[in-house]
């Protein structure tokens, strides 16, 4: 068990799947699929095996010891640098319970959205090689502890997303890839300068009692470390802890995304082509708020409780506004991204609430939006990929042509309106009931209730527009789903229900750390100068 | 006249120097202009030799011109030989008529 | 029988509905006779529950069977502390009363349905649904809690709305569907927001724990106000299953689904949910909450009897009644008639289950069609069905004999005493006014549909009886709207055992300051409310209000008989000389065309003005930063092309003039490079001159 | 003026001398008998710096083998017999202002720079010193040095045994 690197493993294994498929030759379509199949199919296996060895107490958050799996050795050191003395930068993993429910996430989307990519037909060499980097990248971002290390992560995704979208999207694909390019290089950018200014703010203690400059996450979340007169120092009288924070916030609100930085999700939804929309929405935008758990709240804890109304501000507007502009949606997948918008806000309200409930509705959340929204994603592409049209407006009466496909649409959008029973119901309840609970988020929370309803209502009218009503005739060609397509959906249905009528089988998993996170959090940094702004 | 000291050496081989290069540059044949470089070598070696003696480095200036000397026989070798494959290919030696470097 | 065993098998009642669902929807295509087995399924849980209210109404009669279980657990929370959230089943009489309504009026339509869906295509997928359906509402019955009622009543909502669109061919019966399921969601948010009140003050959802927490004094946020809050925002949830204004306009279009289902579900069990609800949390209603409930029920049972008046599909005006009806038990409950309320639920149930299925009985003798002045005459064709119908319509007009009567009275008279305990006179005078017209309206139908001569002859003679299988739940049901089940003498309802033993109200839990003060209990520890005030009050209204209400309901006939059966009165002239307001009626309020105008149009609307905002402005900085930015890329295009390059360029031409110059030195002969070395290193010597 | 003084002048005229005529010389065969003279003189001046070893190797190097290399080299490459034995000059006038200039300043430079002198004793050989010296600090060179030979000689061999393509 001990001294096996799980999840360098897990995270470089696509890789490796990279490497063989750039080495066979591009006519081997069949042993390409397979390849990229059978190593997503190792990734989920291995994740479920972590979590088969999870240790459900240990907290994480900011101890290393509580970690799991952890790896560490020094990754980059250039000493006698002038003025930078030596930098230092840790290969460093882990994993506790904020991440093992992403790692699981993550394996088990890349596996769907694999099988899902079985009829791209262009390229298919280029698409499966890029595929799996893209994979790397979000395992890796997910399980990096060290600032600069997940900076890396988080850059490796960019690039095969905007070929992926670039290449094998829908017609305006170029206009779409070079806009969540350059929207999320510019919330990159903001990070990295973060980053930089965290860097030179705090100074870990090494085993020989040497002081260097740190990427460690963990050494930043300790307020000892940070030396008095850095300019993200909390000790710093004249510090721009506000300012750093709002800009990491800007970085990770793009992916998130959040009003007013969302532009960007409903063109390269619509022109993504199918599995890559599933992998977008299902673990990119979880980034977003994956990035402001980890980094933001817990090495920023004063100015987090400080903002953390406006993080529920725009939690609760991105859920209306979402839901309202969902609604006027007349393309079936556009229409999925707004509400994709929508669901992202109760993860950010539930965030904002800073209490165990409410955050740990907002990661299981998170989870649920994954699962619930890869399937609308898959449903969309199923009947894209037999009709050539999304127009909501164009179908009508498919339930009669299509009674299994219907019942999958169904279930999917039940699940996304909440209906209990389905995991997206127990999440939006937490969030609800933890963003009530606390004084600060109670009147977002009892606003953002509107969404149930404004939800219910695109859904259905979807529902009904595509489905009910009399069959129109240029549909009675259409065949129900096939075998692959049977894989992919029904996993996906399976933990939907699961996890709406057993969720303690997420939530035991994150609770510890959720637990030690808020404690964290209220705790905060202790006798600072609160500056900036 | 004054007596004899490192200056005249230096004197004599600065001008075996400059004669070295007078051959090196005027003369057209190959062979020619390898000779011209031997007297360039040869008036460095006189200089090693020559500090070698007037001054305090002990036998160190010796060893360097010894090592001049191998260089040299073994640039002699090697540039004959360019020599005789120039002499195939072009069925001359002249060297200003081999003006590759132009293109 | 012990207790755990009570619960182990009310669990398996819950369970077997859902088993057969699943069991239904993945086989049902391969095994089309599954239906049977979903039928059997529900009788051997009718049968269990059965059971189940014969051991607690003799056995445990006073006593409650709670189990409790935890659904996911925080551990040790900051700030809040130990966390966990628990899911649970009680059973209490109302408990075993409701399993037993739902339990039966569920098989019994099961039974119907055989006959009337026969031939369907999704015949299957309709049982699936229906098991669904009574799945869910048993759960609402059996949970002990307010999470637990929230689940089952979104799961509630779900198969209303799977069944009223289960003719999803029918653009309007998808529409209702959706409309159903959205207006539910309106009250369902605020029974949610209510929910969350109790939740983050009192920690828990069990009913039992939030009243004793309330009892100790603890106030949401330190205020009775959000206490009244509380109530009136769960109320909400019963708002709108049970159909209340302003939330009533889903029922009359949920009558797009099968006859069956709106027996089943929009009459008897599901919109009840909502009036089972106040009464689950009937203990914490402060009197403003109370009023308010009181008022909204006045007002809807008004409302929808005013729109029954003039409608000519069958089924409209069943549905309307059904509205009323549901308007009497919320004002009832308003009113402090807690077990009046509760009563009429279970009559309700049986007599409205009755007249739809009864109205079924027609629409499907008469080929599916619905509207009344197509009909007439009907009752020598079907004896059965006539007999049934006209059983149940004695029995919602409150005719003696009846448990409508009973539990019709009962309620009147609990608004009367209301009305002379608060002075809100109001009140009651709705309420009778309601009952007269109930009685009108139902024996207009009653006449329409049977009496007179057939105004359709050709559809008269195809009509016939229905088969056994339909008539037997028909007898069954108007059987159960006689008064013996429920009491022994027919005029007192709270001798019999019904009230007298099984349902007693239960004591507030309020502060003495934020009720009614005929609510607060002489006894503050008995669980059962005792109050002389109001039994002394109630005692002053009972004769006045049976007489006036037997008064007002025989008028009631008497004038229907007269403008319909013997035709004294001409119904068209009256409506002619109040056109604007029968037209008013007919229309229902113009209710549904001022939502559509406001909240869905505008909704709508501000859906499209939003995404027309995120298109062109936010997108639109988004879009016009980039162009701004190829803008000054162009600019400085412009400028690379002709200053900066212009410089390179020029520098260029330098370098090749020069280069022109000099080529002639570039002779590539080593021998004249190495002049130029030697030039250079002269120069170089005299310009630093070492000598 | 020592007898030491006029052996110096004599050595350095020689050298210079036949230095010039080897340069100057039109037939690449008389120049290379000049460069004999040359090293001879050049090897003098050695043993005059008391240098004793490095005349002898200068004189079995030079003489011995590299002008007998060249002799060859002029005897492959020239039809002994044909006129074009007879090698030409180029560019003369640029060089002779070129290498007299530079002949000018470097001589002045040489003779006018104050030469921190401290000549020490003269050994009577130096053939153990450098042998010794060879063995012990230059040792690696040394015996690169040696490997380089190898080189030129391989390389030398096959350099000029290529075929013309």
């Amino acid at each position: 068990m001990n001294g096996i690197p799980f999840l360098s493993l897990i995270t470089f294994l696509p890789v490796l799947g990279m490497i063989i498929i750039l080495a066979l030759p591009s006519s081997k379509v069949k042993e390409i699929k397979y390849t990229t199949l059978l190593i997503t199919g190792i990734q989920l296996i291995l994740s479920v095996f972590l979590l088969a060895n999870f240790n459900f107490t240990s907290t994480g958050i900011f101890e290393q010891s509580t970690f799991q799996f952890v790896e560490k050795f020094r990754w980059i050191e250039i000493t006698g640098l002038s003025w930078l003395g030596t930098v230092k930068v840790d290969y460093f993993m882990g994993v506790d319970g904020l991440s093992m429910p992403m790692i699981i996430l993550t394996a088990l989307i890349s596996f769907i959205a694999t099988l899902s990519s079985w009829n791209i037909n262009k390229s298919i060499k280029g698409y499966f090689a890029l595929f799996l980097l893209l994979d790397t990248g979000m395992m890796g971002t997910f399980v990096a502890l060290d600032f600069f290390l997940f900076y890396v992560f988080w850059e490796i995704m960019l690039l095969p997303m905007y070929f992926l979208i670039g290449i094998w999207g829908g017609p305006r694909k170029e206009y779409a890839a070079i806009k969540f390019f350059i929207y999320t290089l510019f919330g990159s950018v903001f990070m990295l300068l973060v980053m930089i200014g965290l860097y030179f703010s705090a100074q870990e203690v090494l085993s020989d009692g040497s002081k260097v400059f740190t990427f460690n996450l963990l050494a930043l979340m300790d307020q000892a470390n940070y030396t008095a007169d850095g300019i993200l120092s909390p000790f710093n009288p004249n510090n721009l802890r506000m300012v750093a924070y709002i800009a990491l916030f800007v970085g990770f609100a793009i992916k998130i995304p959040m009003f007013p930085f969302h532009t960007w999700l409903p063109d390269a939804h619509v022109e993504a082509p199918t599995p890559i929309s599933v992998i977008l929405a299902g673990v990119l935008l979880k980034l977003g708020t994956y990035g402001i758990l980890r980094i933001s709240f817990p090495i920023f804890p004063e100015i987090t409780t400080q903002l953390a109304w406006y993080i529920g501000l725009f939690g609760m507007i991105n859920i209306i506004y979402g839901a309202l502009v969902a609604l006027a949606q007349k393309d079936f997948k556009k229409l999925i991204a707004y509400s994709s918008i929508s669901h992202m806000g109760y993860v950010m309200l539930g965030m904002a609430s800073l209490s165990t409930v409410g955050i740990n509705g907002a990661i299981f959340q998170m989870f649920n939006h994954g699962t619930i929204t890869a399937m609308l994603f898959l449903i969309v592409g199923v009947i894209y990929d037999r009709a050539h049209t999304r127009g909501i407006n164009d179908f009508g009466g498919l339930a009669s042509q299509m009674p299994v496909y219907t019942g999958f649409v169904t279930v999917a959008f039940f699940a996304a309106i909440g209906l209990p029973g389905m995991s997206g119901f127990i999440s939006e309840a937490l969030v609800f009931v933890g963003a009530f609970g606390v004084d600060t988020t109670r009147i977002l929370a009892m606003i953002s209730t509107l969404g149930i309803l404004l939800g219910a209502a695109y859904m259905l009218w979807t529902l009904q527009r595509i489905f009910f009503g009399k069959l129109n005739e240029k549909w009675s060609s259409l065949t129900d789903l096939d075998g692959r397509e049977y894989l992919m959906l029904i996993p996906l249905a399976v933990i939907v229900i699961f996890l709406g009528i057993y969720p303690s089988a997420m939530l035991d998993v994150m609770n510890s750390s959720v637990n030690e996170l808020v404690r964290f959090v209220s705790n905060g940094f202790q006798n600072i100068s609160i500056g900036g702004l | 006249m004054i007596e004899v000291g490192l200056n005249h050496y230096l004197a004599v081989s600065s001008i075996l120097f400059a004669l070295g290069i007078y051959g090196v540059i005027t003369r057209k044949n190959a062979v020619m202009v390898l000779m011209g470089v031997e007297l360039i070598l040869n008036a460095a070696n006189i200089n090693f030799v020559a500090f070698s003696r007037y001054s305090n480095f002990g036998i160190n200036g010796q060893v360097y011109a010894l090592f001049v000397i191998i260089l040299a026989a073994a640039e002699a070798a090697i540039a004959l030989a360019i020599v005789l494959n120039i002499y195939k290919t072009y069925a001359n030696v002249n060297v200003d008529e081999i003006n590759k470097l132009k293109e | 029988m012990s207790e755990q065993l009570l619960i182990n098998i009310s669990l398996i009642v819950l369970l077997l509905p859902l088993f057969s669902f699943f069991i239904t929807v993945v086989f049902g295509k391969r095994f089309p006779k599954l239906y049977l087995f979903e039928t059997g399924i529900i009788s051997l849980a009718f049968l269990l529950s059965l059971v189940i209210g014969f051991f607690k109404l003799t056995t445990y009669v006073d006593s409650k069977l709670a189990f409790d279980f935890t659904w996911f657990d925080f551990g040790v929370v900051p700030v809040i502390g130990e966390f966990k959230v628990e899911l649970g089943v009680m059973i209490d009489n109302i408990t075993v009363i409701m399993l037993f309504v739902v339990n039966l009026i569920s098989m019994l339509v099961h039974y119907f349905s055989i006959e009337y869906m026969h031939g369907d295509k999704r015949y299957t997928r309709y049982f699936a649904y229906l098991g669904l359906f009574t799945f869910s509402m048993l759960g609402i019955v059996l949970s002990n809690n307010l999470l637990g009622i929230y689940i089952f009543w979104e799961l509630v909502g779900l198969s209303s709305y799977l069944l009223i669109g289960f003719w999803f061919e029918k653009n309007s019966a998808s529409d209702a569907g959706k409309k159903a399921f959205l207006t539910n969601r309106v009250g369902d948010i605020g029974m949610f927001l209510g929910i969350l009140i109790l939740f983050t003050t009192y920690g828990t959802f069990n009913f039992d724990k939030i009243f004793s927490g309330i009892a100790s004094g603890v106030m949401p946020f330190e205020s009775t106000a959000w206490l009244t809050a509380a109530g009136i925002l769960v109320f909400l949830g019963a708002v709108g299953k049970s159909a209340q204004f302003p939330l009533h306009v889903w029922l009359p279009d949920a009558m797009e689904g099968p006859t069956p289902v709106s027996a089943l579900i929009h009459a008897a069990t599901m919109v009840a949910a909502g009036v089972y609800l106040v009464v689950r949390i009937f203990a914490l209603l402060t009197a403003d909450a109370m009023l308010v409930i009181a008022v909204i029920g006045a007002f809807t049972s008004l409302l929808a009897a005013t729109i029954a008046l003039t409608q000519n599909d069958i089924k409209k005006v069943l549905a309307y009644s059904t509205v009323s009806q549901l308007g009497y038990m919320v004002m009832a409950l308003g009113v402090g008639a807690y077990a009046f309320a509760f009563f009429h639920l279970v009559t309700h149930a049986f007599f409205k289950a009755c007249l739809f299925l009864g109205s079924g009985s027609v629409i499907h003798a008469m080929h599916h069609e619905q509207d009344i002045r197509e009909m007439g005459g009907l009752k020598k064709k079907m004896p059965i069905t006539y007999a049934t119908f006209l059983i149940s319509t004695l029995a919602i007009s409150g005719i003696p004999l009846t448990s409508g009567f009973l539990s019709k009275d009962g309620l009147l008279a609990g608004t009367l005493a209301f009305g002379e305990l608060t002075g809100h006179w109001l009140i009651p005078i709705i309420g009778f006014t309601v009952a007269f017209m109930t009685a009108f309206y139902m024996f207009r139908l009653v006449i329409l549909t049977f009496h007179g001569s057939p105004r359709n002859q050709h559809k008269f003679d195809h009509a016939h009886e229905s088969p056994k299988l339909m008539a037997v739940p028909l007898i069954i049901l108007s059987a159960l709207s006689i008064f013996i089940w429920y009491t022994p003498n027919p005029i007192a309802p709270d001798a019999g055992w019904f009230l007298g033993k099984w349902i007693e109200t239960p004591s507030t839990v309020v502060p003495e300051a934020a009720s009614f003060d005929f609510m607060i209990n002489e006894d503050p520890a008995a669980d059962v409310i005792h109050s002389e005030k109001y039994e002394h009050a109630m005692h002053t209204v009972h004769y006045p209000a049976m007489g006036l209400s037997i008064g007002l309901a025989g008028m009631a006939i008497l004038l229907a008989f007269s403008m319909y059966q013997w035709k004294k009165i001409n119904p068209d002239k009256i409506a002619e000389s109040v056109k604007p307001l029968y037209n008013f009626s007919l229309n229902k309020w113009y209710i549904d065309e001022l939502y559509h105008a406001s909240f869905i149009s505008g909704t709508l609307m501000l859906g499209k003005i939003l995404f027309w905002f995120d298109a062109n402005i936010v997108d639109g900085i988004v879009n016009g930063s980039a162009w701004f930015t190829r803008v000054m890329a162009k600019i400085s295009g412009w400028f690379d092309t002709f200053v900066v390059d212009g410089l390179v360029n020029f520098t260029a031409f330098m370098s090749g003039f020069i280069g022109l110059t000099f080529k002639r030195i570039q002779t590539g002969k080593v021998q004249t490079y190495l002049v130029f070395v030697l030039f250079s290193i002269v120069l170089l010597l005299i310009v630093f001159r070492p000598f | 003026m020592n007898i030491y003084d006029i052996i110096f002048y004599l050595f350095a005229i020689v050298t210079l001398v036949s230095a010039a005529f080897v340069v100057s010389t039109k037939n690449i065969v008389h120049a290379a008998f000049f460069l004999i003279f040359t090293f001879f003189g050049v090897a003098g001046l050695y043993i005059l710096l008391g240098a004793d070893f490095i005349g002898v190797v200068q004189i079995l190097v030079y003489v011995g083998g590299i002008l007998i290399l060249l002799l060859f080299g002029v005897m492959l490459t020239n039809k002994i017999t044909n006129v074009e034995i007879r090698s030409g000059t180029t560019q003369i006038v640029p060089a002779l202002i070129g290498v007299g200039l530079f002949a000018g300043i470097l001589v002045l430079t040489m003779v006018s720079t104050e030469w921190k002198s401290a000549p020490g004793e003269i050994p009577f050989t130096t053939a153990y010193s450098l042998g010794k010296v060879l063995l012990t600090d230059f040792v690696l060179i040394f015996e690169l040095l040696g490997i380089l030979l190898l080189i030129a000689l391989i390389g030398a061999a096959s350099i000029a045994r290529r075929e013309k393509e």
